[in-house]
């Protein structure tokens, strides 16, 4: 076989995602690209949680409700899950723990605590447990197996394999995952992806209050703090954040800032000032289902048309949705850059599918990625924090500067940055902030703002994290795949280009409003037919598919 | 024409104790320059209010925040150059109500930043509504029928927070207030001056402070006790009794931005970075 | 004459409001429709403040830079406002204060501060003085002001009176204002309107923090807390003021907040509780110059997305945008009515030119607004906050209820309050909610949404404020006005009917980006052209009418 | 099943220190009632986070309201009906953190609502970040190296903001818990109870709180200074000295909700008001 999909299930708490990440390295070793979904509830412990990797030869973006292999550390994952086997799907299970009356599928029990016991190793190594069993169950190379632990599991390595080899030998095989002779690709989450652009184009600070699904960001930017010297702030509250992420701007130290839908509710008011004061500021804004507190550990795309025009008065914003690691570290590295040269608030719209799916990644593809220096005083005459100029753009400098002062202001001001309430510097400074958005809205022209794949008669619309889902099932029904991946300035041309031959347009959303719709509608632009989710769960390949079936009829 | 003012028009009431506080600020930026601190090392952020339109008259850097929220923008830009003195000029709606949380914060992390505060005791530019430090008597323009509430008191509130330098003053005793404001500058660490700047037209308390302000000095300025005792010598009310001024705290602890190291000068080594974290992922 | 239009000029601080006031209500009892604007920096003293009262036999909301009489308190008020007179103007100044060196129009100098050490009156009766020169210049009966001056100047009257009277002595008649018999109404700003209509529909409480141009809601509220056993509340922030109308919602208190732009973004985490809790609150929004501290006593229509969209997940709101005293009055308490209703957020969205502007205010035009009892439990059963019905209203059951509990929560939900991560959940929590904004939209369809003024085949699209101007220019040019008076949920089908026979729309708005142009657009609709004024300043006629013959050519 | 308990699954960790606050409450309302204070009168209010939770397994009305955001929401509820019990149940990182500001106006006011303060020392529902009172030790997801701040002490925030009831409890020690609790509710005007709540997951101090806790009692629980002195004799540090649990103060003082009228019960004359009110602008 060259593709499989495995499911872990568990209760929360109990390292599921870790085995997860494990089973995503293994298959990468052997050639695979993979994709991983992880779901769980909103508690540490006692929930029920599972992961669904996917390993194809092909780069994938997106999970299958078919399972071929099931790691069942409890009752739920039988019960809850059944739906998801098909005949041929391998369970292999803690046997002191689950019951698997009435399944016909090859099923092997593992007792979980007896092993552990014997070994004298602690539950996290059921893990691994499990993981002997998976092998043998494909027929994966103990070799390439052992390996992968040697890497990541130093501590318990001995220990581990002594466990796992005892669930490689539990189990039988039932069919044999091939090697794949391709470049082997590490594995990286969403959020990583971020914060691997946001450093490659020169991240100098990150500030966050914690919040599903962006944290983990922090955690990693911490954990390097010593090695790159970079500033890690975890202020008091979200509010903060945004007004320290702007306190490092004014002194041109490049920072962003990560939250979810209810902190960035609290930067609102910062963001405003960022625009009346043209302060850069990048936010990572990783959506999950509201309103309020809903569902935080599940997923949205909910809070696009918020964030579009978040904050009182009018100012440009630059906004990017990745859709996979690739993009997610390009288009972060690319928000950073342009959030400094044009002097304006920028986002990376997330998702929590986004930020907490792991991907197979190609660092490759973000090879052109590095920092651009932004726009600097030449250190002539006075300098003018707000200086006029043809391109909107003002001359940065940061202080302090030798015998000039650097003033900036969260009222309408004139070049100099001192209030004024002139009907004049009203406008002015406003046409300023137009004309940037205009000059930010040409320079993407030579970016790929809008993304197409395949090809077809029939468009399936999306952005974000739906991209994986939709490229597949347009594959098998020859659809063609517009994503957009700037939503603000919103790529009016590109988009045009993309819907060339196009005779109907299905949007794909995770939300119950159409928000892309509604943005493409102010354009001008029409859509056939929305595909809408908004139960906290993306696409799976059947989702999507049954839904696309009953519109194209 | 004065080489630290700017062109912008001042618009505070004639009588308003603003004016004092920015002659004493002219006169302390022009002494710290003597000593050393050149103005380009100054930075001076303000919050949103009446007193906030110093940092527009003042030909220094500066950063107009939002009301309430000076004190997070001031200490990002503390960390981003230790280097620099940064000064907040807050009001008491904007930073006893409003952003009283950033306050406390900030004193707790002990960021080496001033704050100003110009306890006028009402929202002044909001015309004349009650704030946390508004006598009880005070009838508010939203309070008509005088206040629901007893004021806090501020500095005890910064005592308790971790605050190393409190002192209270009053602009109308300029050289008393001048010295207060250059000690607060100079301390390492955070420090804090409740200004009791009388707002003439909607609190106007200069009869009540000249007549009951006492100059005070404590004995040992790193006594928590000694400083609590004369902090709680006065609640904000408008008894008779004895309104203390003057430095009542002062200590030494480390300061937040001593516990981030500064930048490395070179990013060069982002690249390889890069490939390091992506070998520990694979 | 039978129309007038009368600026007074002075520094801020001064009592410029308080003479514009008295000029009002003086036409007023001459059976005068008046309107005014108030243009005044921010700052309590110092800056140059002026008013423009107009009156007219009919309904007036916009002002005119053609003034007819001048009271210049200083000399700013010639030197800046020059260009507002024509040859006859008349005008009336502190001789003391202000030189008219080129000056032609007829001028009466008064002497105020000599007038006022002569009869020991403090600064502020300097307007009275003034006042009397306006009664003489235009002939206005005696008796009429003083009865004016006898109801509102109590304490100070006969003084007033004194030097009144020095200023009718010292200046001339030049015309003759008539008597109009009809009504007499009184005046009433926008925000006092908006205070009643609240009060009529059945407000029990209100909070909010100090914020131009809503505070004098709070203020005139109150003073009236004794009388009427209202609750005032103004805590520590804005975050406090939308959490605490939240705790009244859920105790069964009708609260109202309100704010302006700034504000109102400290208030989005807690408007997406109310979205999922299914809170009713009423949220007076006053727009002003932006992003973030502005122009704060300047005027802007460009909050508009940012209403429509605040808050992250996806929820109901009830926007309504009134463009006079009458539309403020009844429509904020239709608002506070449908809020509770439906249990949503409903928004007041006004702007500074109508909360500080002052109408007269017939209050038999909002003679039908009544309070709604909003659907209560029956008392059956076990009482369930989140009951899914028919038309997507649980009804409503107030703590202390016996033998039941209420519970509400910012979680995904079920019927009974209880946390649920459910995808089933989360689908019915989202469908009820659109359930109910589709049964807003279908209720509203009996309500005024979309008015319209006037015939012709080309329309001026306007909404909120710019209503006045528009219908003053669009009568002279033969236009039709179309006021958009319901912004959300979208009045569709009202917007098709006065679209009707419409050949050419132009949209009027005080914003720079077309916020109405944009959510028409979402709904179909296309905008031909745009008149667009972003200075802070509202268009007086002038303004509008070299706009708008700019673009009908 | 119990009458006091929902179908809401509990989701918290074995052996996490939210089970006896959990029991402790059923307790006291259970006493409560008895005592003529019936459910239907009491009203929980949560923040969010692990401790929030509580809220849900509760058969009695609730308002489960946002990070941060519980205590006005509570203030506001007890405003409008002064004979209802207002419980609030909120973190560290909820309410020391986010909220704080809320707490202390909270206090000032002397809103007679109850403050449960889960805490564990740590964000634990958003994985085990460092909070306000995280001990400096502590190696947070976010702080692998350390934290960069010290602790501040929340209780004395407390008394000097104004709160009229304060204490700190274990819940371990669950019948001297169940007093302090009981009290707390019972108490006119604003209560808090600091309860080292243990997070086994994140931040599992039940050894050095089970080695150093010690049951104190104040003589005069009406005197500041004591309270004080109690109060700092601990420091959210880990450091080998007696942590103080019990009640350190209690005052008393008029409650914010006494000086609001209750609402007239007939709005009828609404109609002549308005009339009254134009005649006033006529
Ligand atoms: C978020 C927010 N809320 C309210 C306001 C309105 N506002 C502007 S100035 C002001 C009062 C300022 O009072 P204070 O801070 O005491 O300063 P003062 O004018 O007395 O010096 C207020 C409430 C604002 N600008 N922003
Ligand atoms: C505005 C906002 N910011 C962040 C979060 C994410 N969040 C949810 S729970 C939590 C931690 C709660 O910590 P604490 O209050 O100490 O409660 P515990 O889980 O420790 O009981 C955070 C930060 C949120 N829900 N809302
Ligand atoms: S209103 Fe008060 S604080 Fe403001 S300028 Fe005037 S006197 Fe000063
Ligand atoms: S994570 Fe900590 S606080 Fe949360 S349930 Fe587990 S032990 Fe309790
Ligand atoms: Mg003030
Ligand atoms: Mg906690």
């Amino acid at each position: 076989m060259q593709h499989v999909s495995v499911l872990v299930g568990g209760e929360t708490g109990y390292g599921v995602s870790d085995a997860g990440v494990m089973i995503c390295r293994l298959f990468c070793r052997l050639g695979y690209r993979i994709y991983m979904y992880n779901d769980y509830p909103s508690s540490v412990r006692g929930g029920h949680q599972f992961v669904i990797v996917r390993a194809s030869t092909e780069k994938v973006a997106g999970h299958s409700d078919q399972v071929d292999v099931v790691l069942a550390f409890n009752q739920d994952t039988l019960d809850v899950h059944k739906i998801r086997f098909h005949n041929h799907t391998v369970i292999i299970y803690d046997s002191e723990k689950v019951r698997i009356d009435g399944i016909s599928q090859p099923s092997y029990g593992l007792p979980l605590g007896k092993i552990l016991e014997e070994e004298g190793g602690k539950p996290v190594l059921g893990i691994s447990c499990m993981m002997g069993g998976l092998c043998k169950a494909l027929n994966i190379d103990w070799n390439i197996f052992e390996a992968m632990m040697q890497k990541h599991q130093t501590e318990t390595v001995k220990k581990s394999l002594k466990i796992a080899h005892k669930g490689f030998e539990m189990a039988q095989t039932v069919d044999s995952l091939e090697v794949i002779q391709q470049p082997l690709l590490p594995v990286l989450s969403g959020n990583q992806a971020i914060t691997l652009g946001l450093l490659k184009a020169g991240l100098q600070a990150y500030v966050a209050y914690p919040m599903t699904p962006t944290s983990p960001i922090a955690e990693l930017l911490a954990s390097l703090e010593p090695d790159i010297g970079i500033h890690v702030v975890l202020p008091e509250s979200e509010i903060a954040v945004m007004m320290m992420a702007l306190g490092y701007s004014y002194m041109g130290v490049k920072s962003a800032i990560g939250t979810s839908g209810g902190g960035f509710s609290l930067m609102v008011e910062g963001l405003s000032l960022a625009g009346q004061a043209e302060l850069p500021v990048v936010v990572v804004l990783g959506q999950r289902a509201g309103p309020a507190t809903g569902m935080p550990t599940y997923t949205a795309q909910t809070d696009l048309n918020f964030v579009l025009h978040a904050g009182h008065g009018e100012f440009p914003r630059f906004i990017i949705a990745p859709g996979d690691a690739e993009e997610a570290c390009y288009w972060a590295g690319v928000a950073l850059n342009k959030a400094w040269k044009y002097q304006i608030p920028a986002f990376i719209l997330a998702d929590k599918t986004l930020c907490l799916g792991l991907f197979s990644f190609d660092l490759s593809l973000t090879a052109e990625l590095k920092e651009e220096p932004p726009v600097l005083w030449d250190g002539q005459g006075e300098y003018k924090r707000y200086q006029y100029t043809e391109d909107g753009i003002s001359p940065l400098a940061f202080p302090p500067v030798e015998a000039q002062v650097v003033k900036t202001n969260s009222y309408v001001h004139d070049e100099n940055g001192i209030t004024s309430e002139d009907p004049a510097d009203a406008r002015a400074v406003a046409d300023k902030r137009f004309l940037k958005e205009k000059n930010l809205a040409a320079e993407l022209k030579d970016f790929e703002t809008v993304k197409v794949y395949n090809q077809g008669k029939t468009a399936l619309l999306c952005w974000g994290s739906n991209k994986g889902v939709c490229i597949e099932i347009a594959k098998k029904y020859g659809l063609k795949v517009i994503q957009m991946l700037v939503l603000s300035p919103f790529p009016e041309q590109a988009l045009t280009q993309a819907l060339q031959g196009i005779e109907k347009i299905i949007s794909v959303e995770c939300n119950g409003k159409g928000q892309l719709v509604t943005l493409v509608k102010q354009h001008g632009f029409k859509v056939d037919d929305q595909i809408l989710k908004y139960d906290g769960r993306p696409f799976s390949l059947e989702d999507l598919e049954n839904d696309v079936k009953k519109v194209i009829g | 024409m004065n080489r630290l003012k700017t062109t912008a028009p001042i618009t505070w009431c004639p009588g308003c104790g603003n004016f004092e506080i920015q002659n004493s600020l002219e006169a302390v930026l022009e002494d710290l320059q003597k000593e050393g601190v050149p103005f380009k090392k100054i930075i001076l952020v303000g919050g949103i209010g009446n007193h906030a339109k110093i940092v527009d008259y003042f030909h220094i850097n500066s950063f107009s925040a939002l009301h309430g929220r000076a004190i997070p923008a001031a200490e990002a830009i503390k960390l981003a150059d230790p280097d620099t003195k940064v000064i907040c000029f807050v009001g008491d709606g904007d930073t006893y109500a409003e952003g009283l949380e950033h306050l406390i914060f900030a004193a707790k992390r002990n960021v080496d930043i001033t704050v100003v505060v110009h306890n006028n005791r009402t929202y002044a530019l909001a015309t004349g509504q009650f704030t946390p430090t508004s006598q009880k008597s005070f009838k508010g323009s939203t309070m008509p029928y005088g206040a629901k509430e007893d004021p806090f008191n501020p500095l005890e509130l910064m005592l308790v927070s971790g605050a190393t330098y409190i002192a209270r003053g009053y602009p109308v005793r300029s050289q008393h207030f001048r010295k207060l404001l250059k000690e607060a500058i100079v301390h390492k660490g955070f420090s804090i001056i409740d200004v009791l700047q009388v707002c003439v037209t909607y609190n106007n308390l200069y009869t009540i402070y000249n007549k009951n302000l006492e100059e005070i000095e404590v004995s040992d300025p790193a006594s928590f006790d000694e400083a609590l005792k004369v902090i709680r010598s006065w609640n904000y009310d408008t008894g008779e009794r004895p309104i203390a001024i003057g430095k009542f705290f002062e200590a030494d602890r480390p300061s937040y931005e001593e516990n981030y190291s500064r930048f490395k000068a070179e990013k060069g080594d982002r690249n390889k970075m890069m490939k390091d974290a992506l070998d520990r992922l694979f």
